[in-house]
């Protein structure tokens, strides 16, 4: 209030107002993760290990990076169906472009990137120039870039990469613990994202216009350029995905990125950002990837079987977001 | 007179299997001056597809409808349709159930395809005991099942028969997990399969794609030599596998066969009014690095010769 | 402490603005003027055309035609940064505040402080620290005193709110504050807090546009009345000579300026 | 205005306000159903036959059904992602329950509507009274039903039906020109919801309700109550679509549905329904299945292969809601 | 016109009302009282509670503690539905109407004429064209007149729509009229016209309970003042006899209502 004694009762009601700040945000997935952990750990002999965990960030490390890009969009209160899709094309564009063409790896995997790029931009473009809703765009480019990659490629998978295409799926000996290159990639991708979202002004912008897009406007932000900036770059972390995942199967598979759409989006979800936009932590995406591996993992090592897998990944789904909304509940 | 008109209707149209398959009968459809209509379904699985895709070819006027079916039974239903509209169907690659559903079958059995390699990886394995992890395609699918539990009945285990879609799980088989066909999925699933049991001696996979990614974990993992991999397909890139001792062994099958016999079939059939009849079966052959006594296998090089994708 | 605001120098001036939404004219020629050191109500009937008019003069709407002069200079606006290049500042009738950030964050929104250092600079990184310290700062310049910057604009009342909108508009602005009616939602103490502010802005040197439909606030603090009517200008009056009712006449058109005496008019 | 003598000027002002009435809004994808229907008929010898079209009616009844179900639901401002494993749930239920348990038919097939309408139920509780986003709801609840089909029929196909479950596929000669009876009953579902949505006080409350909830909640409507119907009843019509799958295949399929998600969104969206609730007609949404249905069937006749069509399909659905777009667009 | 309202019987009445969010507390134990024929003013300060007491009555929320009297039976409202039921109507301060839909929709939302006719009455068939009729009657006969029923209430400017929800309440009301600051974002012109609707709505004979922070509009028209503070009934006042300044005082706690003479209270 302004500068005038306000009654104390005033002031009382006001500190419950207090949103549950940031890191609280993180704190449900977090424990959703330790309780998954735990819960393994006891009916799985071999869960509780370092190299298992190792594993399964190895395992969620294209997931997990899918998910950066998908966590820009979504707290920009958009959506992005393409995501997996999108991915496939650049891991073809960049295996055919160093074999087939014979081109420098590095500059295979830069066109690659490049090519995942130009089409985030085109999502970012449709979004804001014809101002459709993301969910169509996204729709749309998701069949887009699944025919012509497989119109490109022939739908064959492409082997015999260059050894330079693939070192980052090859392990780095960490505190004894083997951890794939890619991972420490995805795990330094995800510092900067971080960094970036809470400590730049750009992210800071990208926020306010998921949150109160006509409000960002007016306060003098680019809402168009902000938009489009994070749909490319959204496209670049789908290139970076295209190359963790070559790299770690080691071919370029045309099949790829099919289930990784609503994966992506499951982790994102699972890790407390809102769909509504301008809320959410990138850490928390980190978590609810690792959530859907430990998950996939631990019941793969229980011996539940593939369906009752699915089964109760759909419960999950439910079960985390629900306790989220009733733990925010006021009232 | 008018050029006759024959359908293909294959699982996808983005399986390097089925791809082939497409080519095959465009070249054949190109060498006999008849006009090929292609569809598919829009993912494996999807019965609902191949029927539009079976109306829409005879309202083009096919009279001879190539069909891989997705679904070996939901699909006889809007084949009697087309039958009874004087349509020839020939079923090729996977059966439908009933056999005589269709005019004619060409194709590989998938079930004996997998007896063949469950018969090979137990020669192989000699006396020792087995510690088995199968890789399969996803959960319901008719070919995923019959590979499986053909691999499990030549292994000489207990297991379903080729009508079952449901896979066995005699105690031999120490994880279980889908890898969609997909190289990647089937990297994970057999990460976590060795990480639940360490060792495991044995894997089974429904195609070559996933045992690359089989191969992948297990080379991580420093077994790769320890572990024998067994699969089905026969594709070139899974031949050049087993040439380099990736894979163990692979039931070859033979895509470009089918497509042609089937083409064939139905210009004969339109210009002669004969149809084709029975079960053709296009063959299997076990392709393998090792030769195994008392059992019957064909070395790299053969399979290379004849096999279907980038040579 | 104003001089006579008619003797002033012009600071914003707008000639012949049209806005048209398809055949909707929302402005329709209207001219402005605001002069150094003033208070200027814009008064009007809904829909007479006043958040056009404030849209334009700050970047968030671009006229069909006419001109905008900035100290006699013509100046081109493409969108609210342009506005805020030229240091003009301005609140909007529907507050435009990001409801999830805190109360810092939405002061320096787009005009963020960044850390020394090139590299600092380059990645746009931002220094909460010093924000926060400006933030409570400023607000304390301004009298508002809310108890902690670090909590989200939605857990403040309407009013807080208001005043947040406030004085980032007043601690930020080198030439102009514009407000579009800032008192609306207000109770009789709040509202009276934000007249106060308005005139300690003023009273910076700093000349306010203010858009209100209360019009006994408009009498309390306006130098001048700009009156809209019909897209456009219908007249400019002195609040000081003239009656509310001839006030309220002249906007909905029973009178026309020339019935005014002339000393009513300026 | 209030009764004064408004200017004239205000008068006209307020004219062009006025916005796209509802004919005017099914009249884009009218216009591009007609030009889809005229590129063919001039590029394929048998696409212009009324054999023809009775032929595309028949392909697109399933989805088309489904999207009645889909489009009631978009108007509340959700989204249904697991329409089609719901209905792939019910048409193993019904089928089961007709051929294993030997229950009669008609019984087997209420039964199976009603497996359906509790999942649809199911949807509904879960976002009305833990309020969580349809999106996630539903992402949950495909896999869910997905995996009960799958546990439920052991993934077996259900053969042998009796006559009586599959007499809906059957063709009915009218006008010369055979037509299958689930088009009919399709058409007459649509009439009905037609005229249940703009001549009906429940109708015109799920437009309320998607069109500013709190403002519908305030005026009396119980939106809970509106929402619950909502889900309740899409889930019935996914029982009827399931129904008519069934009577389509003669099968009951437990790998059905799984294209048909993003399928009859796709219809919805085409129909000119916005995603943001609140605008729409049903007619669109038919109109929307049916160029999906004359794009397939024309591209078929014309030999184009499934992964040109599959791009086609991403441009077009991009291009219909920008052509939407752009044409509404004021200013 | 009207009789002394203090002597007029109570129409309806709240005692002890308590409402808290989390541990912010709303209504405080508050009580009030509606009599025949009256318009009685509802002020305070924000967050004083008066939108939260407003919507206890109207049903829109259930209080957690205290009673709702009707013509002195208790009566309990879970949702608008019952208040409605009660022949109590409401306009909300955030106007509820439905943008898309047309102005005759608006006005019957809720509460459709169904065609007549059994079957008509099941399905619940609405008559359109009769609607539309009795739409324009209604407005008629409260002096509204808008040009066409069937435009989208999102055609309409503000004040337009204003109109639309309290010509939606006055018409059906049978017991009670609530209005939350229905001329908040109203001109001049509008505000007045809405005002003069409130007068008639009182004559048509209905009480009318009327939430607002413009203190001219309250003291032109209200009959008795109920002061809300702090989620509390501070005073009720008579504005006859009581100043503008002092009712402001005991708003904002400047004053308790015992300062007072004793003729002000009512
Ligand atoms: N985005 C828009 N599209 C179409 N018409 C518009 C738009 N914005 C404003 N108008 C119209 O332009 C005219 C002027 O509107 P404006 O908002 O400037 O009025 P105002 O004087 O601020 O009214 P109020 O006092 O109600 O805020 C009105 O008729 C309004 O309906
Ligand atoms: N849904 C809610 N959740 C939490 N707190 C609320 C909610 N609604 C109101 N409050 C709080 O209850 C108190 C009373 O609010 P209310 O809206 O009744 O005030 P008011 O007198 O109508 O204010 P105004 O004049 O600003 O409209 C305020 O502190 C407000 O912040
Ligand atoms: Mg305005
Ligand atoms: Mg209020």
């Amino acid at each position: 209030m302004l500068a005038t004694p306000t009654s104390p009762n005033r002031a009382e009601r006001m500190k419950d107002w207090t949103r549950h700040l940031p890191p609280m945000a993180i704190l449900g997935p977090l424990l959703a993760l330790l309780a998954a952990s735990a819960f393994f750990a006891t009916q799985a002999d071999n869960f509780l290990s370092g190299q298992n965990f190792s594993l399964i960030l190895q395992q969620v490390m294209v997931v997990g990076l899918l998910a950066i890009g998908q966590t820009l969009i979504i707290l920009t209160a958009g959506i992005d169906l393409s995501c997996g899709m999108v991915m496939a094309l650049g891991s073809i564009v960049m295996t055919k472009l160093a074999t087939e063409m014979g081109l420098h790896p590095l500059l295979a995997m830069l066109l690659g990137i490049g090519a995942t790029t130009a089409f985030g931009l085109l999502n970012g473009l449709l979004v804001t120039r014809i101002k459709l809703p993301p969910f169509i765009v996204t729709l749309g480019t998701m069949n887009i870039a699944f025919a012509i990659t497989q119109i490109y490629s022939g739908a064959q998978t492409i082997t015999d990469l260059p050894e330079a295409m693939t070192f980052l799926g090859d392990p780095i000996m960490i505190l004894g613990t083997p951890v794939a290159g890619g991972v420490l990639v995805m795990l330094a991708l995800y510092a900067m994202v971080w960094f970036a979202l809470s400590h730049t002004a750009p992210g800071r912008h990208l926020y306010a216009v998921g949150n109160n897009r006509e409000a960002a406007r007016l306060t003098g932000i680019s809402t168009e350029r902000v938009l489009l900036t994070v749909y490319a770059l959204a496209g670049t972390f789908y290139g970076i995905a295209a190359l963790l995942s070559v790299a770690r199967t080691g071919v370029g598979d045309p099949q790829a990125g099919q289930t990784e759409n609503l994966d992506s989006i499951t982790a994102v979800v699972l890790g407390g950002t809102s769909l509504f936009g301008g809320r959410g932590i990138i850490v928390g995406t980190l978590i609810g990837a690792l959530i859907v591996g430990v998950f996939r993992n631990g019941l793969t090592l229980m011996g539940v079987s593939s369906v009752y897998q699915i089964l109760i990944t759909g419960i999950l789904v439910i079960l985390a977001v629900a306790t989220d909304q009733l733990s925010h509940k006021r009232a | 007179a008018d050029q006759p008109v024959i359908g293909l209707i294959t699982k996808t149209e983005t399986n390097p299997f089925f791809v082939k398959m497409k080519e095959g009968a465009t070249a054949a459809a190109k060498a006999q001056n008849v006009k090929l209509l292609t569809a598919a379904g829009k993912q494996d699985g999807d019965n609902a597809g191949q029927v539009t895709a079976i109306e829409n070819m005879m309202a083009a006027g096919a009279k001879t409808i190539l069909i891989t079916p997705s679904d070996a039974k939901a699909i006889v239903p809007a084949i009697k349709k087309a039958r009874d509209k004087g349509v020839m169907v020939i079923a090729l690659d996977s059966p439908t159930d009933p056999l005589e559903a269709v005019d004619a079958l060409f194709a590989t059995d998938n079930y004996k395809a997998g007896a063949l390699i469950g018969q090979y990886a137990k020669a192989s394995l000699g006396g020792k005991p087995a510690r088995i992890a199968t890789l399969d395609l996803f959960p319901g699918h008719p070919v995923g099942a019959q590979r499986h539990n053909g691999f499990l009945k030549g292994f000489g285990l207990a297991a379903n028969p080729a009508t079952s879609n449901e896979l066995s799980k005699p105690a031999e088989v120490v994880c279980m997990a889908d890898s969609f066909g997909d190289q990647a999925k089937g990297q994970t699933a057999m990460e976590n399969c060795l990480q639940k049991n360490p060792d495991i001696n044995l894997v089974y996979t429904i195609n070559e794609p996933a045992a690359a990614g089989a191969y992948k974990a297990l080379k991580a993992a420093g077994k790769e030599k320890d572990v024998l991999i067994v699969s089905v397909d026969g594709g070139c890139q899974g031949v050049k596998d087993v040439a380099a001792g990736k894979i163990a062994a692979t039931s070859q099958q033979y895509p470009l066969k089918m497509a042609s016999m089937g083409v064939d079939a139905g210009v004969q059939y339109a210009k002669t009014g004969k149809k084709v009849a029975g079960y053709t079966d296009t063959g299997v052959t076990l392709i393998a690095g090792k030769v195994v006594p008392g059992v019957d296998s064909k070395d790299a090089q053969t399979g290379l010769n004849l096999c279907w994708g980038k040579k | 402490m104003q001089a006579s605001p008619s003797t002033q120098p012009i600071v914003l001036q707008a000639r012949g603005l049209v806005k048209r939404y398809g055949q909707v004219t929302a402005l329709d020629g209207v001219d402005f003027e605001l002069r150094a050191g003033e208070i200027l109500a814009v008064i009007g009937d809904n829909g007479a055309g006043k958040s056009s008019l404030i849209k334009a003069l700050s970047g968030a709407l671009v006229p069909d035609e006419g001109e905008i002069l900035m100290n006699g200079q013509p100046i081109h606006m493409k969108s609210p940064i342009d506005a805020r290049r030229h240091g003009i500042e301005t609140v909007y009738q529907d507050l435009a505040v990001a409801p999830a950030m805190t109360i810092a964050e939405n002061l320096f929104l787009g005009r963020e402080v960044f850390k020394p250092g090139a590299l600092n600079k380059l990645f746009k990184v931002i220094d909460k620290r010093r924000m926060l310290a400006e933030a409570i700062e400023r607000m304390n310049d301004l009298k508002v005193g809310i108890r902690s910057m670090t909590q989200a604009v939605e857990t403040l009342s309407g009013g807080q709110r208001q005043c947040v909108a406030v004085a980032r508009a007043a601690a930020f602005a080198r030439h102009v504050v514009i407000m579009d009616e800032p008192t609306a939602a207000l109770g009789v103490k709040e509202g009276n807090m934000v007249l106060e502010l308005i005139r300690r802005v003023r009273d910076k040197g700093l000349p306010v546009i203010l858009i209100s439909h209360n019009m006994p606030h408009v009498f309390e603090i306006a130098d001048r009345i700009h009156v809209q009517r019909l897209g456009r200008r219908a007249a400019i009056l002195n609040p000081k000579v003239v009656s509310m009712s001839d006030t309220v006449a002249v906007m909905t058109g029973a009178m026309t300026a020339d019935q005014l005496p002339r000393e009513a008019l300026c």
